[in-house]
């Protein structure tokens, strides 16, 4: 198991007096799609949140247990929770730009961490835009404002902001939910082209999506974690009676 | 260097904060040591400064003495600020129900701006109008002397208007759309809607608006002292004259040497005030406290 | 049926309160304009105020107010800004922020005529300054404070929290979040809010008898020194604004055309407040618009 | 910790930016080739401010390096600044010796002029005249009906000033020979009396002479007309004295004004305009116990 990218250990979150989380354990392979699935409130959401410290700005939230990045504690008071984020990055369920100019939205990472050169920004720019699949539908409108584009060019740009400061992992928040199937199968390929580079976590309502491009899934129940394993063998012989109940539809 | 600026943020607003605290504690400090003198160096009862209506403060000594009791100015006060909120806050509520719930349109486009811009009117304004129109109007249709508690409300009920319908249409806004929509979906009528879902719903919000507006009133100044006559009476009807406790302290401050017994009893009337218009935030306070807790 | 005709009542009831709303507004407006509107020349605008003679205009006195104005807002926009991120962006439930609240509002329901007297006790006769626009921006900044505080928390937390949330995740610090994108974000509420603020201190007249003062000295527009005693830009001057001069002319006016200095001055304070009306609407939407680019 | 003392170094710079445009203020005095230079605070009475703002800009055309700025603030405040040397001159419509808690013993005294007041009633009551004893009765509430003192059946209206009001201590004090008003409307401002009394019929108040004008009808008091002449001579005997007060003797510049202020420049043209009656006209003087010579 020391090929892990992201190792959790005995995971504990409680939000006040509610349990949301409950002994966690997982292993997150690198260069691997990692998909997580379960029905609403089984704690998915939360559990992604919580790898990239997410959790940390809401009220009253507390957690117990360990979660590695590459071997060292995300939660251990020595990390620099910028730097962490800068590594480990998020795409959310519905897509948001910044109220700026989709160079300015791309840009606004390299910006923020230090970069002002010009011409290296132009380049990280049209980089990540071209990784998120979207430079050739944008380059004409660069400098005009993100917000007057398509749901699923958002969300690529919301992407292509992330590819923007260079992380090793991306958690993504069923990053596909609020768009349309066109804008979703878009999405979707962008996924498994970043697999190659990324170690990709994403949370799903949709199984078939999970069956179409994850490489492991993960089943959540009631803030535990079901079974993890290969996504064929969850979905052809899932090992607990739960997940069968689930992807066959029959609660949740 | 980004730990820094985080850093510099931080201290920078929570500097400001405690300004701000810093500012109120130094108003109610200040105020309460002058306020307060009128007791402890003059040594005036405060039972009799409340609860007294004898204002003989250039009165020498050998004649009864200063004497400074200030019941006819707060009564003054508490009764032309409440009969204002009374005719303020159901028109108030009218328009915010209107704005929302009758003709969005209409009342968003026309009627907001239009009550923000009342907002706007400086209160000299409103003293002024009502020096020259409302005055004039009551002393020849209503009888007396046109200087009344009535002018006094009236002008006070408009200036407060653009308070109340703020509040109530910001309640009334942050309503889920659905508990409309569920009761409308049962056959509700539009009244009915608004009587048994929506106002009970927006009462806490309400109701402060109206504690604010009431605080507003009972702090004006200059609009009400140009209209109410200041005669240091109890009025009798709402056709006589009356005095609050801001038109003693615009009339006599200027006046009196500070340190003097009659400039402290106007700095305890200020006192007074402040004192008053803290009660009416505990108000608030308490009422929106006790709808959060039956939510 | 009868729930039908309840509601029908009803209607009208509300129907005829709104009406009864916009006929007061439209009266008092109409008044003020028809009467003061008649009044207002060039020569009323700039010309200075007399004591005695007619023909005097209101010219130091509208620059009294806006540079009154100007001055309470370099102190107040600064310390209400960065409280209302403090609320919006830092506050967690503890003493200091259930404190600021608490204060807040205090101050926002604070009679003016009592920060007024603090204002004379403190900015007046402690400091020594005398009756000085100085003062008297210090006491519209007492009033000013919390409504930019409340405006600015409003503006923060109008700005959807998904916003917020991908800075973060994109490694920026809280502070950068703040700065490259909250702030931005709620420009176009800032801005109203800004404006309609000062739209109310406009017309404050009450804490300003006791601060600012009623009497407005020869100024020398042609000496822009800040620090010369008679530079209209000095703060350490007494100045009358023109909701105070308002109040003078009709109180203590000796001049035999106070009804048209009265009734005009009213007319100039009403158009610049409904100006910043406007301007607040425009702008904000404008501001809104260039930013989305829709 | 470097941004800390940025902070502290911008709050005290502001401080010191403050503290210098401040001072500079309050230092009258005479340079040695006799040109007058400094700054005159003059602050106090709101009905002597107009005379007072008119004679500094005079004043100050002759003499250019003399800065003098005049405020309101009333009586009051005029007295409680000077004594506390916040101003160079405190302007009062009654003596200090009459105000509580002022002590007039350090104050020097200088009278600018006479304000003459007349009872005023609305224009459409039919009564000129009143004795001292009906003007004492109506103020006093005995009366209440203008019948009993000769005019119309209508009730009567008492407008008074608020009691801090130098009119009004004036008014009880030689009017009324020290009475005290029944409660009744009350203004602080004689612009409000004027329109109120025009405006309410069976009103009565009082006013300065300069407020007097075609709206209100001033009545006679024992067939005194109250006018300057009567004033000067003697005749008509509700009138004050305009006071300048200093802290000690003044010097240099504000010496220099003050003196100013009893030239022609001013007595002759200034002061009738103002509705008041030049000083120097005076042909009595009166104490503060009101003693007349």
């Amino acid at each position: 198991m020391s090929d892990s990218k992201i190792s959790v250990k005995k995971l504990h979150l409680f939000y006040k007096d509610f349990q949301a989380l409950n002994g966690i354990d997982i292993e997150v392979r690198p260069q691997h799609i990692t998909a997580l699935i379960g029905p609403s409130g089984c704690g998915k959401s939360t559990f992604l949140r919580s790898l990239n410290r997410m959790n940390d700005l809401i009220e009253g939230v507390r957690i117990e247990g360990t979660i590695l990045l590459e071997g060292s504690d995300i939660y251990s008071s020595a990390v620099d929770m910028v730097a962490l984020r800068k590594r480990v990055g998020m795409v959310f369920q519905r897509p948001n730009p910044f109220l700026m100019s989709v160079y300015d939205n791309v840009a606004y990472g390299p910006r923020i961490h230090g970069e002002k050169n010009k011409r290296k920004l132009d380049e990280i720019v049209e980089t990540s835009l071209r990784g998120a699949a979207l430079w050739d539908e944008v380059r004409d409108r660069l400098h005009k404002s993100a917000l007057g584009l398509s749901g699923g060019q958002q969300q690529r740009v919301c992407i292509a902001r992330l590819l923007a400061v260079q992380p090793d992992v991306l958690l993504m928040d069923e990053p596909s939910s609020a768009l349309d199937p066109k804008s979703t199968m878009k999405i979707e390929e962008l996924i498994r082209d970043l697999k190659q580079r990324y170690t990709i976590i994403i949370v799903t309502h949709n199984m078939q999506q999970a069956a179409r491009i994850s490489d492991t899934t993960a089943f959540f129940l009631n803030g535990t974690l079901v079974e993890c394993n290969e996504t064929e063998l969850i979905f052809t012989k899932p090992g607990d009676q739960r997940t069968e109940d689930y992807i066959t539809g029959r609660f949740g | 260097m980004k730990i820094t600026s985080d850093t510099t943020g931080r201290v920078l607003s929570t500097g400001a904060a405690l300004v701000t605290i810093l500012l109120t504690l130094a108003i109610i400090v200040f105020i309460a040591t002058k306020g307060l003198s009128t007791f402890i160096i003059n040594g005036v009862p405060v039972k009799d400064f409340l609860f007294s209506t004898n204002w003989f403060p250039d009165r020498p000594l050998e004649e009864g003495g200063p004497q400074v009791g200030v019941l006819a100015f707060m009564l003054g006060s508490i009764i032309v600020s409440l009969l204002a909120v009374l005719v303020s806050a159901p028109l108030s509520v009218a328009c915010a129900v209107f704005i929302r719930e009758i003709a969005p349109f209409w009342g968003q486009r026309v009627l907001q701006p239009a009550i923000e811009i009342l907002a706007g009117i400086p209160s000299v304004v409103y003293g002024y109008i009502g020096l020259s129109l409302l005055v004039p109007f009551i002393r020849e249709h209503l009888g007396g002397l046109g200087f009344s508690v009535l002018a006094g409300f009236l002008v006070l009920s408009v200036m407060i208007l653009p308070t109340i319908v703020s509040m109530s249409v910001d309640s009334l806004r942050a309503l889920p759309q659905e508990w409309k929509e569920a009761a409308y979906a049962l056959g509700s009528t539009r009244w009915q809607t608004i009587r048994i879902v929506l106002l009970p719903a927006a009462r806490s919000g309400i109701i402060t608006g109206v504690v604010l507006g009431l605080a507003r009133a009972f702090g004006e100044a200059l609009a009400v002292q140009m209209v109410i006559g200041n005669t240091r009476k109890i009025p009798g009807s709402i056709l006589d004259p009356v005095i609050t406790l801001t038109s003693a302290i615009t009339m006599d401050m200027g006046n009196t040497p500070m340190g003097s017994l009659w400039s402290n009893s106007l700095w305890s009337m200020g006192l007074l005030l402040l004192f008053i218009s803290c009660l009416f935030i505990l108000v608030v306070r308490f009422v929106v406290q006790r709808s959060e807790m039956s939510q | 049926m009868k729930a039908r005709s309840a509601d029908k009542l009803a209607t009208a009831i509300i129907w005829a309160g709104a009406l009864i709303v916009i006929a007061v507004l439209a009266s008092i407006i109409g008044y003020i304009l028809f009467n003061g509107g008649k009044s207002i020349s060039w020569d009323f605008l700039t010309k200075p105020a007399q004591v005695i003679h007619s023909g005097g205009g209101i010219g130091p006195q509208i620059f009294n107010s806006f540079y009154l104005l100007a001055l309470s807002m370099l102190i107040t926009i600064p310390v209400g800004l960065l409280g209302g991120i403090y609320l919006a962006e830092y506050a967690r439930p503890s003493k200091l922020t259930g404190g600021l609240r608490l204060c807040i509002e205090t101050l926002n329901s604070l009679p003016s005529i009592v920060i007024g007297l603090f204002g004379l006790l403190v900015f007046v006769n402690m400091t020594g300054w005398g009756y000085t626009l100085m003062s008297g921006a210090l006491a519209l900044t007492v009033i000013n404070l919390p409504l930019i505080v409340r405006y600015t928390e409003e503006a923060l937390q109008s700005v959807p929290a998904s916003l917020r949330e991908a800075s973060l995740a994109l490694g920026a610090s809280h502070w950068q979040t703040i700065v490259k994108v909250v702030l931005p974000g709620a420009f176009p509420g800032l801005v109203s809010g800004f404006i309609i603020t000062s739209g109310r201190v406009f017309g404050e007249a009450a804490a300003l008898l006791f601060t600012a003062g009623m009497s407005s000295p020869a100024l020398d527009f042609s000496q822009w020194n800040i620090f010369n005693s008679s530079s209209p830009l000095n703060p350490f001057r007494p100045a009358e604004t023109l909701a105070v001069h308002i109040w003078k002319v009709n109180t203590e006016g000796l001049i035999p055309d106070l009804r048209r200095v009265a009734d005009g001055s009213a007319a100039v304070l009403i158009l610049i407040v409904l100006g910043f009306n406007l301007l607040a609407r425009w702008l904000g939407h404008r501001i809104y618009r260039h930013m989305t680019a829709t | 910790m470097l941004n800390k003392s940025k902070l502290v170094a911008v709050v005290l710079c502001l401080g010191a930016l403050l503290a210098v445009a401040g001072c500079g203020e309050n230092d009258a005095k005479a340079t040695a080739e006799n040109k007058l230079s400094g700054n005159i605070t003059a602050v106090g009475s709101t009905a002597l401010q107009p005379l007072v703002e008119q004679a500094a800009n005079q004043f100050m055309g002759g003499n250019p390096d003399v800065r003098i700025v005049v405020q309101g603030g009333g009586s009051g405040t005029g007295l409680t600044q000077v004594v506390q040397g916040a101003a160079n001159i405190g302007n009062s419509d009654i003596f200090a010796d009459e105000k509580n808690g002022i002590d007039a013993a350090q104050l020097v005294d200088h009278q600018i002029c006479v304000a003459g007041m007349a009872a005023v009633i609305n224009p459409n009551l039919n009564i000129d005249n009143l004795t001292k004893q009906q003007l004492v009765d109506v103020f006093s509430g005995k009366v209440t009906n203008w019948k009993e003192v000769g005019g119309q059946d209508q009730k009567i209206v008492l407008v008074n000033r608020t009691k801090s009001s130098g009119t009004r201590a004036t008014f009880k004090k030689y009017a009324l020979g020290g009475v005290e008003e029944a409660t009744g409307l009350e203004e602080d401002a004689s612009g409000n009396v004027r329109k109120i009394v025009k405006e309410t019929p069976g009103a009565i108040g009082y006013l300065a002479l300069a407020y007097l004008n075609s709206d209100v009808k001033a009545i006679k008091l024992d067939g005194v007309e109250p006018n300057k002449e009567n004033i000067a001579i003697g005749k008509y005997p509700v009138w004050a004295y305009e006071h300048c007060y200093t802290l000690g003797n003044p010097t240099g510049a504000t010496d220099a004004f003050l003196n100013y202020l009893l030239t022609d420049d001013v007595q002759k043209t200034l002061v009738p305009q103002l509705g008041y009656i030049p000083v120097t006209e005076m042909q009595i003087t009166r104490d503060a116990a009101g003693n007349v010579k």
